[in-house]
């Protein structure tokens, strides 16, 4: 048998996986793609671009400026569950309850309170993000059962807050048919199609800041604690950090930008309905972020908008004659947007791993 | 055209109006909004005289499907809206016409409501019709048919069984306050949509012993409500009066079938209206079957006729809804009014009992006699 | 007292039902740690195949065809999404999760989109349609059928876990794979026969649930689910007797509730109990929520033990 | 090999342990020990598998709590104090079976473990310090859970002298078999480690250790655990001298 | 009861294993003989580990053999399915012990029995750990680590096997424990060759005829133990460990001392 010289103890040339090496503030490559991003944002609503099969009309009409709204509203959304999801490892089935709160809480202020949109906002951010400290210590006080005990708290909680709409008390909620918007309590800005393009620099403004809380967090020490609680939470505490506290404030957090995004839901689709309590919304949500990659930078902002998107486009391509045209046994499912985003979904969890954000980071490697 | 679905030429003549239908293809109400669409087109085929033109002015048909979420309904109404649809049309779901309703005031379109059966809409404001019933005229109806069953309405019992959410709740609210001023004792029992097993329902309306029932529900537990009802013997001890539902709901009655009085929005071949006729032959060409929102769709389309006629080519809203205020026409469920002061649309009502399979109609009460209280309006 | 008698035996009736929900899923979660929100989807077409064949047959023989149909067809549809899907997601249990909320979408709608949103009456032979007297009271003979089954089930997966090793082969399975097989065990097959079960057992509880409701619907299946899912926390997740205690528990509290409160209580009860039994229950080793409760509300100040300074 | 110092005996104890107890499920774990660990005191907890030396581990930095019996640190009552409050008095420890966050980078360990004890800015060349140390630079960037067994150890023992960069450090650390798996090659050079700790930053230890030449040529102080009491404590010669620890821990007859 | 008592019982040849893209092994080739025990020796972090998972088909996630062949008895195996492999009668302690936590410590021993390959020793491992058989009832992930380490260990000795490879078997276990193991492993290891990756010397200089050192993922060297531990240069080079390869551990001094 042969005997080698000893090799040198080379450094070897590996450097980390991709996983969690990328959500870092700062870099010139991450600020360039910002500033695209942003830019694009910014001008769409001054480009009259006609796009047949992406769009139903122009971008810069009410139509699809409506729908570009409501998708930057849910990348918000789906960006704040994933603080608790993607970041921290929390599955929570409840966090419908808070944008549903938000939605719900404002349009009550208005209506009942005799409030102006901005001090019913202000009231029901406060009151929630209140609500939100105490809902959040008990829920996760049960994590001695493991996360799955968390996951249920917060499920039996959302189906409570579900029944509670569902059953319209005292015709408060207006049950299965939810709230319009008050529209003589809301500045007169956000009322009416000539000004659906305030809507979407709301939204745009919701996503904006929701993003720059997130990632700032996310880059700051106290997002390393939540990367190393969801990795190893009795390591934490042994470093000396209180992993409970840490795990409420990520929940909080999220529950407070969910409850600003439920009052920007509200003024987008003019309205509060129940479908926003259940814990299927719930699932969406979980749904967007995987699709878009938990715990990444982009991933969530994509996935919740991509969602959106192919919600809306697959029920107009439901009733499209293109569908109509096709044989019964293909047309049929066609026309149910869910069947195709479900099948989607499970593509994409295979083709994607990691989600979208990271089959982009595979491909530039 | 949009890719959205378009029955109508494009965009091409200048004399257009945009018509956007906008209901459930997809999701729980699906049946509903297909039945809704069919009857309309048949309405739009009868009124136009298969023109698709009133007066040198096309109607420019959109459909979307709102898929039963109040949000994508809101959404679709400000695209069509913006796009230039002078009338909205349609919903089956009363969630999307409570939260549409409001848009059509605030950017001056024509919204005229389908199956949705929710009062709140009615009144709620200048630019919103309905085409369909209303809860209270159930009720009313039923009602009428209690009262006409028992001689001696004075301190019979009734008990209204009926889910716990806002379409039960609608109807417990109307049924007391027609009711009682009638002299009855009316009391309810609430269960939660998502209830399993009725028994416990059941027993609580036997235990209120009452003279005559109203059971107001919807989805898909009611073959197990009216299964535990027949089996607990609530309808041997009182009579029961329910809503007909859609053809694809007759099977559900099982045993029960011949133990019920329906109150009636519709029932196909129940009149004979020109109108109706012409339905009829437009679905056996198409192969459709009439059923219980059919005429919702068409009625709608003889409004939208009678708007544009008045509106014009520029769709001028407010002529509109002149026209379509305290106007009078011939449906298919016969005579039919827009009521003056809150838009109610008074229609006749029917009873009926089932005759082997498929029901069929026992009384018409006119559209007087049905007539909701009138709403208070703005 | 009639009155008590027939809400406790529907109640019991309805447990069955919870359990013969609960079991598929209880033996998923407890043995393989995938939380299978495709249950439902299973059990809902299930109940349709099982609505077909029972159309197609009739009366008594349709019911016995239809349950052999229904329960294949839930075994057959568990073993292909485990084959095709679940399998290469070993290790990766939230990956798991997501491809059976994937799932839970798409076939509820696929199952709408051809047999249409309305429910369908499922065809129960007379024998089955009528009530039994019992002390008094008229109970449905159908909620026998299903206390039967449910205790057929319970002792069928009581034995699968006690007197065979498939059930340990999947629970160290799911902790470490790669050991067991490293054991000489050929563990996929133990994974794919579990998860097959588990859909057998959702397709025998959709063709009793067609039974219970005389109808099939599109979404019964994942409305019934979130019930399945209370009453699997509430029994603990890793034992069928537990499971079979939880539903009834839940049958019961929810059919008294309903009756004695008010309609609609019986969801809020249900909703209350989980709480209490997730709070209260303690796991080993650790203190459990209520103790670490009051000791969050009585925070132990740090006493000094020694004058400080002596530790410089 | 080691000589007493002198100081083990006369400064202030840092740890002291009166009665401290554990039992679960009905089984006694920890039956009753009194111990107390001096300022500066390298103290070697040994004792046969199963003694109870991990549990004891466990109730010191709490990641269980006491049935019975006083845990003091530094002076103050800690027993009933969550892990984190502890860690902030002062406390360290590794564990056993290496606990590490795998989808963080070996560097971001470091940082982290001296963010938490307080440091304020943690640079790169103070982490390449520490990993220097325990000779695991060349691994810096990589991520935690693709480490080698004996890699995971080293870093353990990393995040343990990273709050030492900048502030105080551990007043006390607990270092639970820091040679297990570690190769042969490299356990000399952590004994430096470990020593340099010990000697020149004066810094107090607790270690549980099977290498018994790791042990004797560190140790001020052995202390024997078995059955979760404790069968002798004190100078190592004479404790390895016991017959009785020479019985139940090192082996038979000899 | 092997085909083949001539020829080597494993042949590891030109094995290349990357993990999540990056090359741990480049090329590890060397021979396990059909009697006696080869130690696999080297540095943290050089492969050792991914050698003998590679052998046994269990490398961890996103790991991959890229290049060259493993043959047990003649039979290549490089490709095959772990239970496949284990199969053809191989026991193995993992590093990290593998025990599972949730399951008592009798259902661990009943799962590791392996239909066909005798009948399970139960004697011989409770006299060896009598740990295990008091603790029989108590779940594996309450044990101390010596203790899941004993488990491990007593898994590959409760059936007849062809091969037995444990991973770092003594590490954690108490000196006296160490020298029960080695004595076992010895018996063992006159009917049984083995597979051992260790760090203890003075374990390897009790048991192990063969020896192959590993560095940066590749062989550095492979002979005769005794030769390689009594050249004191060898040692330095390869294993660093000049003057401690010679000074046994205190465990085993007692050992050495005591006739066997
Ligand atoms: N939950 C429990 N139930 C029963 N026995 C337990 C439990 N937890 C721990 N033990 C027992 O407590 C004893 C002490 O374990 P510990 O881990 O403290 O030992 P150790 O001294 O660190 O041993 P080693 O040197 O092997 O690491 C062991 O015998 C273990 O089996
Ligand atoms: N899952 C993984 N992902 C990335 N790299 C890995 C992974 N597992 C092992 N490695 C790398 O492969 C190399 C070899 O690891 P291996 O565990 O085989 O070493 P070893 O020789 O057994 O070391 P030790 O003595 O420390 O146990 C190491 O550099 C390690 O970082
Ligand atoms: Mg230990
Ligand atoms: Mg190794």
């Amino acid at each position: 048998m042969t005997t080698t010289a000893p090799t040198a103890k080379g450094p070897r040339a590996r450097t980390a996986g991709p996983a969690g090496r990328v959500g870092r503030l700062g870099g010139r490559r991450s600020w360039l793609v910002t500033g695209g991003v942003a830019l694009a944002l910014l001008t769409l609503p001054y480009s009259a671009l006609d796009v047949p099969l992406l769009l139903d009309g122009p971008v810069n009409s009410a139509g699809s400026l409506q729908l570009f709204a409501l998708c930057l509203v849910f990348a918000g959304l789906a960006l704040s569950y994933d603080v608790l999801f993607g970041r921290t490892g929390l599955l929570s089935f409840g966090h419908a309850l808070w944008i549903a709160g938000g939605a719900y809480g404002t349009q009550l202020a208005m209506e009942r309170l005799d409030m102006t949109l901005l001090p019913a906002a202000a009231l029901t951010l406060a009151a929630g993000t209140a609500a939100a400290c105490l809902l959040g210590a008990i829920s996760l006080l049960p994590l001695a059962l493991g996360g799955i005990g968390f996951a249920m708290v917060t499920l039996a909680f959302a189906q409570a807050g579900s029944i509670w709409v569902e059953r319209n008390p005292g015709g408060l909620t207006g049950g299965e048919e939810g709230l319009p918007l008050d529209a003589d309590a809301v500045p007169s800005l956000f009322v009416g199609i000539g000004n659906t393009v305030n809507v979407y620099w709301l939204a745009l403004g919701y996503l904006a800041l929701v993003a720059a809380l997130v990632w700032a967090v996310t880059a700051s020490p106290v997002g390393k604690v939540w990367q190393a609680i969801r990795d190893n939470e009795q390591r934490v505490s042994v470093l000396g950090r209180d992993p409970f506290l840490h795990k409420l404030g990520a929940f909080v957090l999220a529950s407070a930008l969910a409850l600003l995004g439920g009052v920007v839901h509200l003024l987008v689709t003019s309205g509060a309905t129940p479908e926003t309590t259940t814990a299927e919304f719930t699932l969406t949500l979980l749904v967007m972020v995987v699709l878009g990659g938990a715990g990444t930078r982009w991933g969530p902002i994509i996935g919740g908008a991509l969602f959106i998107w192919l919600d809306h486009r697959l029920t107009a391509l439901g009733v499209s004659d293109a569908v109509a045209g096709l044989p019964e046994p293909l047309a049929a499912p066609l026309s149910e947007p869910l069947v195709v985003l479900g099948a989607l979904f499970v593509v994409a969890v295979y083709a994607a791993p990691g989600g979208l954000a990271a089959l982009g980071r595979g491909r530039r490697r | 055209s949009s890719p959205g679905g378009s029955d109508g030429e494009g965009e091409g003549g200048g004399d257009a109006v945009t018509v956007a239908l906008i209901t459930s293809t997809s999701g729980p109400l699906a049946s509903y909004g297909e039945q809704y669409l069919q009857g309309f087109e048949a309405g739009l085929d009868h009124a136009t005289g298969g023109t698709g033109e009133v007066e040198g002015v096309a109607i420019d048909v959109v459909r979307s499907d709102d898929a039963g979420e109040p949000s994508s309904g809101v959404s679709l109404a400000r695209q069509r809206i913006d796009e230039g649809a002078t009338i909205i049309a349609g919903t089956a779901s009363s969630g999307v016409a409570v939260q549409v309703a409001p848009l059509a005031e605030q950017n001056e379109v024509l919204y005229i409501t389908g199956p949705a059966a929710t009062d709140s809409v009615t009144g709620i404001n200048d630019f919103t019709f309905r085409s369909g019933r209303q809860t209270y005229q159930d009720v009313v109806t039923a009602s009428e048919i209690l009262a006409a069953g028992e001689g001696d309405l004075d301190g019979a019992r009734v008990t209204v069984l009926a889910q716990d959410n806002a379409f039960g709740q609608a109807n417990v609210t109307a049924v007391e306050s027609v009711l009682t001023g009638q002299g009855l004792d009316v009391a309810s029992v609430l269960v939660p949509p998502s209830a399993t097993d009725l028994t416990p329902s059941a027993a609580q309306v036997l235990g209120q012993d009452p003279d005559l029932v109203f059971v107001a529900w919807a989805g898909d537990t009611a073959q197990t409500m009216w299964t535990t009802l027949d089996q607990q013997g609530v309808l041997d001890a009182a009579t029961v009066v329910t809503g007909l539902d859609i053809r694809a709901t007759y099977p559900v009655f099982g045993a029960a079938r011949d133990k019920v009085t329906l109150l009636a929005h519709y029932v196909p071949g129940a009149t004979d209206t020109p109108e109706a006729r012409a339905m009829e032959e437009y679905f056996a060409e198409e192969g459709w079957e009439p059923d219980l929102f059919s005429p919702d769709g068409f009625t709608a389309a003889q409004m939208v006729v009678e708007a544009v006629r008045a509106g014009g080519a520029e769709g001028d809203t407010a002529a509109m809804v002149d026209a379509l205020e305290g106007w009078s026409f011939s449906g298919v469920k016969g005579e039919q009014t827009v009521r003056e002061g809150d838009h109610a649309l008074l229609q006749p009502m029917f009873e009926a009992r089932f005759e082997g399979e498929v029901p069929s109609v026992v009384r018409t009460l006119d559209p007087a006699t049905v007539a909701p209280a009138e709403a208070a309006g703005e | 007292m009639n009155t008590l008698v027939l809400l406790t035996l529907t109640g019991l009736g309805l447990a069955a039902l919870y359990f013969l929900i609960a079991s598929g899923l209880a033996l998923i979660f407890g043995l393989m740690d995938v939380l299978n929100f495709a249950h439902g989807a299973f059990l809902t077409v299930a109940s349709y195949a099982a609505w077909r064949t029972a159309e197609a047959v009739g009366g008594g023989p349709g019911l016995l065809a239809a349950l052999l149909i229904g329960t294949l067809t839930g075994l057959a549809l568990a073993a292909v999404t485990e084959l095709l899907l679940i399998r290469r997601l070993y290790g990766r249990p939230k990956e798991q999760i997501l491809v059976t909320v994937g799932l839970s979408l798409a076939i509820p709608a696929l199952v709408q989109s051809y047999a249409g949103a309305d429910s369908r009456t499922f065809p129960v032979p007379d024998a089955l349609s009528g009530t039994v007297g019992v002390l008094g009271a008229q109970v449905p003979v159908n909620r026998f059928l299903l206390i039967g089954a449910a205790l057929a089930v319970l002792v069928g997966v009581h034995l699968l876990l006690t007197r065979t090793r498939y059930g340990l082969v999947v629970r160290a399975g799911v902790e470490d794979r790669a050991m067991v097989s490293a054991l000489g065990v050929d563990v996929t097959r133990a994974f794919t026969l579990v998860f097959a079960l588990g859909g057998a057992l959702a397709g025998l509880a959709g063709v009793l649930g067609g039974v219970y409701f005389g109808s099939v619907s599109p979404h019964r299946g994942t409305g019934l689910l979130i019930f399945g899912f209370v009453v699997v926390i509430i029994g603990g997740l890793h034992s069928i007797t537990g499971v079979a205690w939880a539903a009834l528990a839940v049958g019961l509290v929810q059919q008294y509730a309903n009756y004695y409160i008010s309609g609609g209580f019986g969801d809020i009860a249900v909703v209350i109990l989980l709480a209490l039994v997730i709070l209260a229950r303690p796991t080993p080793g650790r203190e459990g929520p209520l103790a670490a409760l009051r000791r969050v509300t009585r925070p132990p100040a740090p006493r000094r033990a020694i004058p400080p300074g002596g530790t410089a | 090999m080691s000589e007493p110092t002198s100081t083990a005996v006369a400064a202030p104890p840092v740890l002291t342990l009166t009665s401290l107890a554990w039992s679960i499920g009905g089984a006694t774990i920890v039956g009753g020990v009194d111990l107390t660990v001096a300022e500066g005191e390298l103290l070697a907890l040994i004792g046969p598998n199963g003694a109870g030396k991990t549990s004891l581990f466990n109730l010191v930095s709490g990641v269980t709590r006491p049935t019975g019996g006083t845990i003091t640190l530094a002076g103050v009552y800690v027993h009933r104090l969550p892990p984190h409050r502890r860690a902030r008095l002062g406390l360290g420890r590794t564990f056993q079976s290496s606990s590490v966050f795998p989808t963080m980078t070996v560097a971001e360990h470091v940082e982290l473990a001296a963010r938490a004890a307080g440091a304020r800015r943690v640079t790169g060349t103070d982490t390449a310090g520490v990993l220097e140390r325990v000779r695991l630079s060349h691994r810096a960037a990589e991520l935690a859970g693709g480490l080698s067994h004996g890699d995971k150890r080293k870093l353990e023992l990393a995040m343990l002298l990273a709050p030492t960069i900048h502030g105080d450090g551990p007043r006390l650390m607990l270092l639970d078999e820091p040679m297990a798996g570690v190769a042969a090659e490299e356990v000399g050079e952590l004994t430096e480690v470990i020593r340099w700790l010990h000697r020149e930053e004066g810094r107090t230890l607790l270690m549980v250790e099977h290498h018994m030449d790791v042990v004797i040529d560190l140790a001020d102080r052995i202390a024997v655990l078995h059955h979760g009491v404790l069968l002798a404590q004190g100078d190592p010669a004479a404790v390895m001298a016991d017959p009785e620890v020479q019985r139940a821990y090192l082996g038979e007859e000899l | 009861m092997s085909r083949s008592p001539a020829g080597p019982l494993v042949t590891v040849d030109g094995l290349q294993v990357e993990i999540a893209g990056s090359r741990i092994l480049q090329g590890v080739a060397f021979d396990v003989p059909a009697t006696g025990v080869t130690a696999l020796m080297g540095r943290n972090g050089v492969g050792k580990t991914t050698t003998v998972r590679a052998i046994l088909g269990v490398l961890p996630e996103g790991g991959l053999i890229t290049g060259g062949r493993i043959a047990f008895d003649g039979d290549d195996i490089t490709r095959e399915a772990p239970h496949a492999t284990v199969r053809r009668g191989i026991g193995y302690a993992p590093e990290d012990r593998g025990v599972f936590g949730s399951l008592t410590v009798a259902e661990n021993l009943t799962l590791a029995e392996r239909r066909g390959a005798g009948r399970p020793a139960y004697d011989l491992v409770h006299d060896l750990f009598p740990d295990l058989r008091e603790r029989a009832r108590q779940r594996a992930g309450t044990l101390s680590g010596g203790q899941q380490q004993m488990l491990a260990l007593a898994r590959t000795l409760l059936n007849d096997n062809r091969l037995i490879v444990a991973d770092e078997p003594t590490k954690g276990l108490a000196p006296r424990v160490v020298r029960q193991v080695a004595e076992a492993l010895r018996r063992a290891a006159r009917a049984v060759p083995m597979l051992l990756v260790e760090q203890n010397l003075a374990v390897i200089r009790e048991l192990a005829q063969h020896a192959v050192v590993l560095d940066n993922g590749r062989v550095v060297h492979a002979g005769s133990a005794a030769e390689l531990l009594a050249d004191r240069e060898l040692t330095t080079t390869l294993l660093g460990v000049g003057r401690a390869a010679g000074t046994p551990r205190h465990g085993l001094a007692a050992e050495e001392d005591t006739p066997a």
